[in-house]
């Protein structure tokens, strides 16, 4: 039941090392620069994820501010800080990748 | 006179790299013939409708506008790094000039000074 | 629930500060409790108090001291990360022989001692960073 | 009592993390049994013949073998990570458990908290 | 030959500052000369006055600057960077209001002008960055 | 005539980025975690600039301060910081990756 933090585009190594440590009961939380990964184009690399049917969100402040509304992967769920708030609940620890 | 190469190579509000990187060409623009280059992730700089409003940053992104104003007529990216996320050249607040690998290899080779951002 | 907030990034160099911030707020505005905000690494740089950015952009050490004042929270920098950053309040600036000084309440000077209690009695602990 | 276990995944000396991370292990032990994982260019952290002296920075690789004395005795590290970088156990400070994908992805559910350095 | 050299990382943090130090002194010690040396970024961090790093480590504030004496250097901060990073020279704390300061020469607080003419005017410009 | 300036490891997509800008003429520094990529394992990654005749250099104090000494592979040249200083000058300008 672990939340995964993930801030950093697709250029970065993160995302795909993360990817590898997400088991089944987990979700991942795309934040920051984190929510590139979350365009229909970089979303290939999470499609392994939605297949093993893993929660994905995006921090919605994070995806506007970057101009990538229209963008999105229709497989990830727009969230706000409260609902990130109540999902760190939800879930009984976080790791950050970065 | 020596010709400057601004490099912008990060993506915007994860870090300040942009913002500041902005604000060296702009004042780079007031001394010399500058030219930019966005490569990698530094493509999101341009990209449109940035709405920071939420998020409490800065939307600098609209001063990318003011480029051309600023005599900075010089404005390149990688026609790679923008097909590989997806972008095309109406997705940007100013249209760069996209360049294949080759003519990226030589622009780098072309300037005096090469500014990182 | 109890929250722990460990904050690794300074401010505006990278978001982690402000979303941290925003990530705090919502704990709060949520009904639920911040045991601890815990700032290292580069974190501890939004202890500073002489932190002027433009008028116009979020002044983030203002914010947190603001958080910190409306709900009786303490603010703890590492020791180690803030001395060797150049954070000191006026005893640490004593003692190092400074005679300016850039940390005041609610921005408080205090081990690692504090992450490991924030972390072990907390039921939730996250951390922001670069 | 809740289990704490801290990850180190930076290189050593290019930033602060590795350092930063260690203090943070040692102040843990002195509260809670502790573990330690060591991920990517992580693992670098704990090779043998670190020598700063002509970089003059500070040569912090020595206090690790301290990290038995100070009752951390749960160290762990990626076998696919040492590998990739041409590492054996014989090479590091202190011999790390290694950990397969399955195991490493156990590791990370067993803990109650996760720091992250 | 003379050297611009522009410093974007924060002291510790990454290894930035350490590496240009050690490239000025190579500049200086093989004869030639550095024009100009412009902290940006995170690397105006070096010029706080409190850095107080335990002492069996290299001081970097004081590093930069028995360098910048001994040789007659300015060290150049951009001012943009400084503030929104709560770096003040008195002239800079009393503008903004504040009672405390915390950059003192040979670092001197100036425009991005100085990069510009230090990348234009030096035979030679080197970046050492986060 | 460049210098490129090369500080992150092979994790990173710097290396891979860098060596597609690096023409022939250039040379390559590695410094701080850029001297990772010196090592032998790594060095398939600059297999096809040593096939080019691309000069490579890592700076020695980084190399000594990772425990690599022993590590390098043949065809990097170890520097000191003067010597640093000195290529800076033999190549006209130069180029940070990171």
């Amino acid at each position: 039941m672990l939340l995964h933090l993930l801030n950093k585009s697709p250029e970065h190594a993160a995302l795909l090392r993360c990817t590898g440590f997400i088991r089944h009961g987990d979700c991942l939380v795309l934040l920051e620069d984190g929510v590139y990964c979350a365009t229909s184009k970089a979303g290939a690399a999470l499609g392994e994820l939605v297949e093993r049917g893993i929660p994905l969100y995006a921090v919605s402040a994070d995806v506007e501010a970057r101009g990538l509304s229209a963008r999105l992967s229709p497989d990830i769920k727009l969230i706000n800080y409260e609902e990130l708030v109540a999902l760190s609940i939800q879930y009984t620890k976080s790791k950050r990748w970065g | 006179m020596r010709k400057l190469l601004f490099i912008q190579s990060h993506a915007p509000h994860g870090t300040l790299f942009g913002q500041e990187g902005l604000d060296a060409i702009l004042a780079g623009s007031a001394f010399v013939d500058c030219a930019v280059l966005f490569l990698g992730d530094g493509v999101y700089q341009l990209l449109k409708d940035q709405a920071t409003q939420t998020l409490a940053s800065r939307n600098y992104s609209v001063s990318y506008q003011a480029l051309f104003d600023y005599g900075v007529d010089a404005i390149f990216c990688s026609a790679a790094d923008l097909l590989t996320r997806g972008l095309t050249l109406e997705d940007l607040i100013v249209a760069p000039t996209p360049l294949n690998p080759k003519e990226l290899e030589a622009i780098l080779h072309d300037y005096d000074v090469i500014l990182d951002f | 629930m109890k929250f722990t907030i460990v904050v690794q990034g300074g401010p505006y160099t990278t978001q982690a500060s402000l979303s941290a911030w925003h990530f705090a707020r919502a704990v709060l505005s949520s009904g639920h409790e911040i045991y601890r905000i815990f700032f290292y690494h580069d974190g501890v740089y939004n202890a500073n108090t002489l932190l002027s950015p433009p008028q116009d952009e979020l002044d983030l050490h203002h914010a947190w001291r603001s958080l910190a004042l409306e709900h009786g929270l303490e603010l703890i920098i590492c020791v180690a990360s803030a001395l060797r950053r150049g954070l000191l309040d006026p005893t640490e600036a004593d003692r190092y022989e400074k005679s300016q000084s850039n940390v005041e309440a609610p921005f408080v000077i205090s081990g690692l001692g504090q992450l490991i209690d924030g972390a072990l009695t907390a039921d939730r602990t996250l951390t922001f960073g670069p």
